[in-house]
Order: C-alpha cells, then structure tokens, then sequence
C-alpha cells in the first residue's frame, strides 16, 4: 500500500511533533526523576490539542475516526522518539475495545472522555508472565470480577480498567473502576521505563459490555498492529543512528563503515526494517478495509516487527560497541523498549502460532 | 458499467471461450512452460491454438503498443487480464527472454526500424530470444567482459565465449554485450548487439545443472558477422541498456516461487507428508519455520507492493531493486528447504515416476542458483549498502 | 575427548585408504554408469581386507570389536570422500542391531558374515515419508510381518533385511529373508545417487530376535552417531574445497577469499564445522562408555551434523557460484549428500524434539 | 588407595570441615562473589573466614606455587577440588582480575622480585587488581593506544586516559598498557606496568551501562609516577604478555554462563512460565529454540574439551582462543535471550523486589557487553580467518 495525501500528511505533522515535544531525551528524564505518572503530560496534551488521542474515535463521539493506518503512522513516530505516553493504552486499546463493543452509554461516556484527553484508560488481559488471552485464569461470576493481571499499561494512572475475563465459556472484556474496593494496583517499571501495573481484583463489581468478546478482540487486534508500527519505527530509528554511526566512526584507521562484513549486516538489516515497517501499514490497511485476512496479516506483521526490532536494538548496540553498553548513550533505550513491545500483546512466537493456526497448519 | 468493468466482461468471455480446457491446468513442471521459437514443438494442439489466439488479441504482449504486436493495454487493463487468466487458473500462452528482457529494452532504448524488426516475432511467438551477458572468469564482474566486436565498416566481426547463456541451444536469436572500444576500461565501450544464432561461426554446449537440467550453455563465437545497425541505443553505451535489464529482471522478482511450489502452501502440503497432532503440524520445528517463512513472505510481498506504487508514483526502483532481488531469492531458497524438510524421504527420489523423475530435488537444487544467477546475493548487498545505504567504500 | 593412539593410527590409515579407493570420482562413475549393485565393490572389498566391514563386530565372532568411536572414524573419511558402500547399512546398523538384540545363533550366522562381507544387512525402520519408529504401521501377527517400508538402505542387495514393525504394543526389529515369498523391492536411487528401496511385505514369515526392542535401539543410536560424524567430515571437506577456492578464484580484479563478508562467513562456517565434528566424536565416546547421557548426545549430534552439514552444502556451492551449479564440478555431491544423510534416521527437527524430551521440556 | 583418591578423600574431609553452611549456596547474583582488596567489606563473618581458611591452604589459587601462596596443586588434583568443591557447591572464595589476569601474566613473563611482590597478596585476598588495555576511541584497535610513560631516569611518569577498567574505583593496584616510545608504531613500544592505584595523580569515574550496573569506569593519569621495577617482560614489548592474556582469558571462556543462568537449565525454567502442553513446553516455538541452543552449547562444550585436550598434549591453542571467545560469547547472549523469552513480563519488571530488582533484565542486557569486551566478536571472526584459515588480506 501507499499513503494517500491526507496520511502523509498526517505523518508529516506527527514527525514533527514527536521529534519536538516527545524526543528521547523525555524518556530519560521521565526515568531519572522517577515521574509519578510515567508519562510525558506536556506531550500528551499536545496530542490532545492535535486530535490524536481520538484518532480512533468515530466523529460522532469528537474523535477524528482516522483508523488504523492513522494510528499507526502516530506509533511509527512515537516508535522513532521513544515517547512517553498512554498513546496505545488509551487511545488505542481503549478506543478500539470501545468502539466495538461498548453500549450506547459506554461509548458516550467514555469515547469523548479519550478524545479530549481527560480520561486515561487500561487493558487488563494477561494473567500470567506471558499473554495468553484463549486461557484467561480471571473470572466474573454474578458480576464481580476475581483474578490477578500483570502489564497493565498505564494501569496505575487508569480511570477506567478494561479487565479480560471469563465468565461460563465466554471470555470478555468488563469495564471495572480502579478505585472500587478490591483492586490492589501495584506499579510496576518496566525495563523500556515504561508504566505496566499488577491488578488483583477481589470480587470487584465488572459491568458487561455490549459485546465484551467483540471488544476484546478488537483491542487485541488494534493494539497488535499498532505496536507492529511502533516497533517498526523504533527498528527504522535504531538502524538509522547505527548506519550514522557507521559513517563516523573509526578503527584500525579507517571508518568503520567501509568494512565489508559490517556493510552486509547493515544491507541485510534495512532490507529487515523496510519489509517490517510495510507489513506493518498493510495490516492496517487490511484491519481499516476489513480484509479477510486482516487478522493473519496483524499476526504476521507483530511477529515480524517484534523479531526485527530485537534484530534492529541487538545489532545497533553490537555495531556501537562499546558506547552502545553505556547507560549515557541513547542507543540502549531501543534495545530495551523493543523487548518490551514485543512481549506486549503476544510475543514473536505466539504471534506465529496464532498465525500457523489461522493459516491451517 | 465503467470502461474498466467492461472490459473485464468481455476478457472473461472472450477466455471462457477461447482457452482450450488443457490450458487451464497449472504446470505440472517448468518442462510444460511454452517457450515459442522456430525449433519449438508445440507439446499439444491446444498448446498451439492457445498461443496463436492470445497472439492475434496481442495479448502475449499486453501492455507493448499495438503497432509492434502488444495489447496495447494500460496497467489497470493488463491487472484484469492477469486477475481473468489467474481465475480459470490460465497458463502463460508463451513467454521467452524475448518477452521479459529484450522487449523491455527495444521500447526503451531501440530505433523505431529494430523495434518494428523485432517485437512483433516476439509477440507471435515465432521468434525465441538469448542472453549473452556472463563470461567464464567475469561471473558477477560482468563489467570485465572480453568478447570483442571488431569494426569491418558495415558490420562487426564478433569474437569471444558467452556461458550462462540460457537455453542458448533452443534460441533463435541472442542479445548480447560485447566489448566495441578496447581501449576503454570497465563498464565504457560495450555496447548491446543482436545476431541470429544460426549465424555462422556460432557454437553452443549445454551445462548440465546439480539438478540435472541444462537450462544454461556455454556460447561460442568465431568470427560471427553482426549488422551493425544491430545494436541497441548508442555505440559504447551497451552498459546503460544492460544496467536496466538487470534491474528490470529484479524488480521482477515478485516473491511468487517458480516451479512445483508456484500456488502451493507449504503448511497442507506438510501435513500430507509428517501429519498432524492435536490439530497443528506434527513437527512443531517444522511448523515454526514455515510460519516463519510465510511471515516472511507476507512482509517481503507488502515492501514489493510498497516499491512497486512508489515506482509509479515515478520516485523510480533504482537500487530498491537489489533489495528484491536479494530477499526474493532467499526467500525461494528457504522455501524450497522446507519443502525438502516436509517430504522426507519421498523429495529425495531422483528417478521415480511417482516424484516425476525427482522433481522436488531437482527443484530444490535448481533453487541454489537463484541467489547467484542475475548477480549474486553478495553483489545485491554490496549494492545495497553502497546505493542506498551510501556506505563508503573502503 | 582426544583420539588415543590406536584411534590416531585408524584415522590416519582409513583417510588414506579412503582418499586412494573411495573419492568422490567413484561416486560420479557409479552414477553415469547406473551401476546394478550401486556401490563401489572394489572399496568394500578393500574394507573387508582392512578389517573395517567387523569394526563393530565382537572379537569372538570374527571382527576387531573397535567400538563406535572407530566406526565413527571410518564414516568420517566415507563423509570427506563421498564413498559409497554398505558399510552404513551392514556394518554399522546390521552389526549394531545383531549384537545387541540377536539370538546366539543368530549372531553366530551373521557376525561373522558381515566381518568377512560375505553379507550384506539392510534395516527397514520408516513406513513413511519421514523418519517416525514410535509409530510403527508394519505389523507382525502370528509370525508373519505386513507392511511397506522406505529409505530402505541397500535395500535391493541386501541378504537379510531387519525389519522395524510391531507386534501388540512393543516395536522391535525382525529378521527377514529378501527372497522369501511376498516380498517386493522397489530400488530407487536419491539424490546423493545412492542407493535406497521401497519394500513391501505381504504376509512374510519374520523372524523373531532374541531382544528385538534393544536392538532397534541398538540400530538406531549406532546409526545416528555414525551418521552424525560422516555428515560432519562430509562438512569439512565441503568447507576445505571453498576454503581453498576462496584463495585461488579472483572476482573484480581480488581474490574472492579477500573480501571480508566472506572472511567473516567462512570463520563461522569453520567453528559450526568444529563444533559439529567435536560433538559427533563425543557423542561416540560416550555410547562406547555406556555413558548416561549418551542417548542425548547421539540425538544432539545427529542434529547439530545434519544441520551443519546442509549449511556447508548450501555455503559452498553459493560461494563457488555459477560453477558450484555445475554437474561437471563435484561441490554439488556434497549438497546432495548433506540432505539425504540428514534425512536418515531422523532429521534435525525430529533429533531435536526427541533431544528436548529426554531433557525433560 | 592411589594418591588422587586419598588426595580427593583428604580434601573432601576438609571442605566439610571447613566450608561455611552460607558459603554453600549459589550465588543468587554477581552482588554476592568477593573480590577481596583492601577497601572490601565482607558481606557476613562465613565469607570472611571461608576466604582465610581457603587462602591458608594455598587453594585460592590452587595451581600457582606454594613459595607465592598458591596450593601447588597438579592440573588433576586442581580438578578434584573444583569437583569436591562442586560437590557440596561450595562458592569460589576469592577471585579478581589478579588471579585471572594478572598471576598467570607474572608467572609467564615476571621477575622473580615481581612475583615475590605481588602473587602472595593476591592469593590472600589482599590487593584487588584491574585492568588498564582500552582507551577512549580505541575500541578494539588496542595497538594504536596513546597513554603515555615518559622515562625519568629511575621511574615513568604516567599520563593518558583509559576506558572500561573494571571496578577500577575499588581496585588497589592496575595492569595497565603505556606506551613507552613514542616513536615505535602500533604494537611496538607499548610497556605493561604495574602501579598502585591510590599513587597522586589517579581518578577514576564509574561509567553506568545499560544495565544500570557500573562495573567499568574511565580512567584518569595525571603525572603519575610509577617504578621501574614494575614492568612485566620486556620494555616497549608489553604486547606479548597483552596478547598473552587476552588468548588466555578467551580460553577461559568455557561455555557456563555467568550470573542467574549459571547452574541453571533453560528447559524447567521455561516450564515454570509458559506452562507445558501434552507433557512439552507449551510454546512450541520456545522448546525448538532452546533444545538448539542447548544442542549447540554441548557441541561447543565439546570442542572446548577437544581445544583444551590438544593444548595439554602441547599443541596450544593460540588462534583457536578466537573460536572459544566467539562462540561462547554469542551462545551466552542467545541463552539471556531465550531467558528472557520465557519468563516474559515477569522478566521485564525492571525494579521489584519480586525480580531482586530486575535481576533477569539487567543480566540479559549485560550479555551484551560479552561480544563487546575482551575483542568484539567481529575481531575474532577475523582472527579466524586470517591466522586459522590463512584467508588472505585485501
């Protein structure tokens, strides 16, 4: 696929932003100083101000209803800087379970609430240390929800907690108030430096949804090929400063980048990014025109993208040597950050399976 | 009804009632592919009737101009025909070097009296076409080239040996790039001739594969007589013209396998052979690699599409199309490695009916030559790095 | 482990008799020639004079009772030449089977064929396309065996075939005559021009050993760790002809074997090839040690060879180029060989997924 | 009773005796080793006494001669103790950069006086050492090192920069590479010296890795002034005993894991995270990755053994110190990988107590470093192919 005007556009005000009000030097910071929220605030209410946080919110509801490739042209840049935000908590995850399986009331009262910016929302699906939303251990019966979640993005700052449950045979999402009685948040930091929480849930009240399942799957799906955008511009960040670095550094008396082996690598390596980064938009594409095979493509461009991107950080920091080791340099906060989105929402070889399964095999 | 809508309407018509039934099966191996020419044996009927009838529609050429024998179709009308052929699983009516390189070549840089000479037996089949780029000791150093085309006034006087010459034994006629200015170094003085293979002084051996084909030759040429208004563009400049043909060729490389796994999945064909538990491929090893590679695939098909829409957007292919030609051809080559994986013991006959003669192994070793014919995947990464990447050299 | 002298002696003995009677020229006659027996008889009559046709066999029985690290050797200097012979099927899986499972008479017949080479001793074991001996299809019932077997080596001149089937719940292995009624062959040549068969039995009265189960396990260890070594000198001999053309064949006015993308894939090539001949070595030492671990060592040699074998293969005929495609070059064979011998017994899929049950995941 | 088993009987009966109960846990992370030196604080009594009674026995350093405080044990009694050691898994209890490094450079290339000097603190735990080869944009080009040691008649005076001294702000006393003639080229006129590292003019300054841990610092001489007597081998020739080392602690490079995964096995850990499935992990994908790592890590074991057994029959394993380095370095980083695949969020958690504070994340990040430090492993790949395959140079 190719963007049209309106999504380059899009891209190329996003680019912008990013790079000025959300570089890396923010995570950093945001880091050192231990920040409360996790987040970047200034950056998220420029987003606000742009319209992006409702980028997957129909019109109706004051969202600018851009779809997928709209997201994933804000996760590529978000992806390229590093920043900090709850982007993909919120704005995607949220929205996308929402939308699609959210009342009439939920949706009014929640889907403005992500387009303006006041309301942070958090997807609660895996029970245990790896995602594995077809055996969820949590359940709702009569109404309340028991369990215990883990990587809860943003779930220590969530006005509204989206929890993966069973109930009967039916898994779903519910929607439950952070600050009901019963939930135990524990923040947890990542080691991208990000916000994740752990949730118990004690026989917490859990409203249904409209179509909880259809939600779920929604989420899951967004929040997929989302992070496949992501990952993708971290991967293409990565290589780009790597290649830099390639240009201007010297050993042996020569700049490195004139030795052939490492020259291959780094062939090899763009080839990996550019076909990672196209998988990426068309799966969104795909997801945005219902596509049959949207859900084997969004699996295959998450697994693509999580393997590239480790790739793309392991790569950059063995071409950087020494420096790269170093906590001063930033090259290290990609490495870091592409482990961490790539075990979120199903890792590289969950995403596979899914994929072999789908595919019939 | 948009023009497109029908046109595709009276496509389908005009196939349905014009593709014989036998020209509807898939190949069962590359040995039924029509390839034309004067020494061709049509290997049916059907085969024959097939290829005259698209040839009289244009349609062997679709999208070359009408008045050199093509279709004259734009993009948008070649994708209907090739969506129409695909959906009654239509073979290819004929298809030769002629079609995917020389034709190229002529449109963009021949004068109008060589494309009028030479499209239209193209594009009726009657006339097959040969490379002649490679020489023994220049592999993917084309650039060192040594057959040389002495200047006798009115013609050349051509000397030297060509290999890697495809099917050079089966061909009517050979493009090929020969030195014109000794004096010059490196990639100046060449220039790109045409000459009938059955000129005198022409000689061609068969080089029998690892898989036991000779699709390729070693070509020799002893005092050939070449038209001198045989050469195509400029005198010298044949290096242009070949620069675009080889990067033509990659770009081509559009991720869909040749041979037996051209269609076929590689996820049912596995479970036929090593079986299945619990639902999933009974090799767990196996499967992970072939999801691996359909991955792989998926994403190697989105950058071609990605390429291809800059392309005609006119931000041009240019180095992109080392990039294809490197994964596309690795890319083959894992595959054909998995499908040896899945057969087992069965891809490993060589002369049983039951594999036709062996051909999965064969395929499987044909597919090792994919990443060294049309420069190897060595040169794509060095041009990779240097192009597009803008990597110094050393 | 280290070679002690009496190995050494072996080893530098069978290298030349190999390299003197066995090359890889051999190979390609019997091939052009479409040769009936399809191996080379004046080499294994040269081995039964040498004594290697008893490596296996016990002193008492007429062999020299060398144990497998010898047996390891002779199929090292088979996998650097491309020797063809029976010594695989007869002298490692006949041998190994009758010695561990075969009654007193049965080896007091047989032993003493196989050192002599006046038998020749092909083992059934696949029913399929793969290698699978849990799931056996041939049955024996009432002392008559039913079934179809494939990649039967040297299967269409054997004198006595052993016959992987089952009977009731236990899989062991039989003892059939070739020529007994309702036994049909089929020999089909493979791709590395060697020998196999396809046999089925209709109703074939099989012979029963004495511990037919310990010595298909006998069989199929000795013949994956023998396996396992002539895969890894048949590696080591593809890499040493690419070594050596690295430094001779020149491309762009250099020698290839400057160019230090190649350097740095030949140092790799050279260190797999290491680990895998070590390995295999090992793996002998310890089935001739009784090791506990040697079941596992076999299996992971076995896939490290096969593994390593076909990435040689694969290296040497790209780095060759256009004249590794040649038939009239020998490099091809290797590729050839690395595939069908890796297929034998077991691939690196199948050796691997054993290896990690016997790990206990 | 052959001398070897009594020996093994012997010291069995002292380690019982003598090993502290806490001294007889792994070590749950790299905090817990002693490094002994002047400024270390024991962390408990055990590891205070079990340092002293070792350092009593010589078995600190069980190999060196008794005259230097070592335990003048043959290579095979070496290996009954480590066994016996094992055994009841008793902790290593003294090690450092004097005992890795700096004892076998001595032994090889040091003065009688030297030795005497400096190997008995070092077995008792006394001084701890590091090392001074990197320099600030150097990197793996060590020869073109620029610290330089100017001649003041009865001593040098020290001026220059290094980088990535390990722990050199706890270290008591540096091996440090100083360039002793100026005018010498690259390997020549490079001198290894030997100063204490609270001498006027010392500083150093943690360097934080990626890790967060700063186990290297940058190191800076100002006018330090240091003895003549303390150089090691010859002036302006400290490049053999350099070179000596880095192949030494290259061959030591033995295919075990540091930190958490030390003792450990992938295969159950797995388990306890991603559950099991019909008795095998139950991410397919994760089980086929970790029997080939495990698979590769034996076939490496193996050739270590083989190297090692070659070495000892005196046919030294100089180039073949690349091969270790390389492979062993790259097998540990895909081990911290799979590591980390399969604890998943559990394995991220970069700060909780549950994790000893990220223990899995800090420990796979550190891996990274392996193929950096001691030689990257690109200048091993090129080690292997210039002096074990003799590939030529451009």
């Amino acid at each position: 696929m190719k963007l049209n005007d309106e999504q380059q556009m899009l891209q190329d005000s996003v680019a912008r932003l990013m790079a000025d009000k959300g570089p890396v030097s923010h995570l950093r910071q945001l880091r050192d100083e231990h920040h409360d929220k996790g987040y970047d605030e200034p950056l998220w209410q420029a987003m606000v101000e742009a319209g992006l946080t409702g980028i997957l919110v129909p019109e109706e509801h004051g969202g600018i209803g851009f779809g997928l490739v709209g997201a994933g042209l804000v996760a590529r840049e978000i992806g390229r800087n590093l920043s900090v935000t709850p982007f993909l908590s919120t704005a995607v995850l949220g929205a996308a379970a929402l939308s699609a399986g959210g009342s009439d009331e939920q949706k009014a009262k929640w889907l403005p609430a992500i387009a303006e910016g006041t309301a942070i929302i958090a997807l609660a699906v895996d029970d245990g240390a790896k995602h594995r939303p077809e055996r969820l251990q949590a359940r709702v019966e009569g109404g309340t929800l028991s369990g215990e979640k883990r990587l809860v993005l943003d779930g220590h700052v969530a006005d509204l907690l989206l929890v993966a449950a069973g109930e009967g045979d039916q898994a779903a999402l519910y929607l439950v108030d952070p600050k009901a009685d019963g939930v135990t948040v524990e923040r947890t930091v990542m080691a991208d430096s990000r916000n994740a929480a752990r949730i118990r849930f004690d026989g917490v009240p859990a409203e249904a949804m409209a179509d909880g399942a259809a939600a779920l799957a929604a989420a899951l799906r967004a929040g997929r090929a989302v992070l496949a955008a992501e990952l993708s511009g971290l991967a293409l960040e990565a290589f780009e400063r790597t290649l830099g670095y390639l240009k201007e550094r010297k050993q042996f008396g020569r700049l490195i980048g004139t030795f052939q082996a490492l020259q291959h690598r780094a062939a090899q390596l763009s080839g990996e990014v550019a076909m990672s980064e196209a998988l990426a938009m068309q799966a969104l594409d795909a997801c945005d025109r219902g596509a049959d095979d949207a859900d084997q493509q969004v699996l295959a461009a998450k697994a693509k993208a999580a393997r590239v991107a480790l790739l793309a950080g392991q790569e950059a920091v063995q071409m950087h040597g020494g420096i790269g080791m170093t906590d001063e340099f930033d090259i290290g906060f990609f490495l870091k950050r592409a482990r961490a989105g790539g075990e979120t929402l199903g890792d590289a070889n969950y995403c596979a399976d899914r994929f072999a399964a789908l595919r019939g095999y | 009804m948009s023009d497109l809508e029908q046109f595709r309407a009276e496509t389908r018509a005009w196939l349905e009632a014009n593709c014989p039934e036998e020209m509807r099966q898939p190949l069962k191996s590359q040995a039924e592919h029509c390839w034309g020419g004067r020494k061709w044996q049509f290997q049916s009927e059907a085969q024959k009737v097939w290829m005259e009838r698209m040839a009289d529609k244009g349609w062997t050429a679709p999208q070359w101009p009408k008045e050199y024998g093509g279709g004259g179709l734009s993009q948008e009308e070649a994708e209907v025909l090739a969506e129409e052929m695909k959906r009654i699983n239509a073979r290819t009516p004929v298809s030769n070097f002629g079609f995917w390189m020389l034709g190229p070549a002529l449109l963009k840089f021949g004068s109008e009296e060589l494309k009028r000479e030479h499209l239209p037996p193209i594009c009726r089949g009657e006339i097959r076409w040969c490379q002649g780029y490679s020489e023994p000791n220049a592999g993917s150093d084309l650039a060192s080239l040594q057959t040389r085309a002495e200047d006798k006034g009115d013609h050349f006087v051509v000397n030297g040996q060509k290999i890697w010459t495809s099917y050079a034994d089966q061909a009517d006629w050979i493009f090929c790039l020969v030195r014109t200015d000794p004096q010059a170094t490196k990639h100046n003085g060449i220039s790109f001739v045409l000459f009938d293979m059955e000129s005198k002084g022409v000689s061609t051996r068969p080089i029998e594969l690892i898989s036991g084909e000779s699709p390729f030759c070693e070509t020799f040429f002893d005092d050939v007589k070449v038209d001198k208004h045989q050469v195509v563009g400029e005198l010298n400049r044949g290096w242009d013209v070949a620069k675009y043909l080889l990067t033509h060729e990659r770009n081509n490389i559009g991720g869909e396998p040749p041979g037996f796994l051209k269609g076929r999945a590689l996820g049912p064909l596995a479970a036929e052979y090593v079986g299945t538990e619990h639902g999933k491929l009974a090799d767990a090893g196996l499967r992970a690699d072939i999801a691996d590679l359909e991955i792989d695939h998926m994403a190697f098909q989105a950058l071609v599409g990605k390429i291809r829409a800059e392309a005609e957007a006119g931000q041009g292919v240019g180095a992109q199309s080392a990039v294809l030609k490197y994964y596309g051809t690795e890319l083959n080559k894992r595959r054909y490695e998995l499908m040896m994986d899945a057969l087992g013991s069965e891809g490993l006959e060589w002369d049983s009916e039951r594999t036709q003669g062996g051909l999965f192994a064969r395929e499987w070793l044909r597919s090792k030559g994919n990443s060294i014919e049309g420069g190897t995947s060595e040169v794509m990464l060095g041009i990779v790095s240097k192009r597009l990447l803008g990597l110094p050299d050393a």
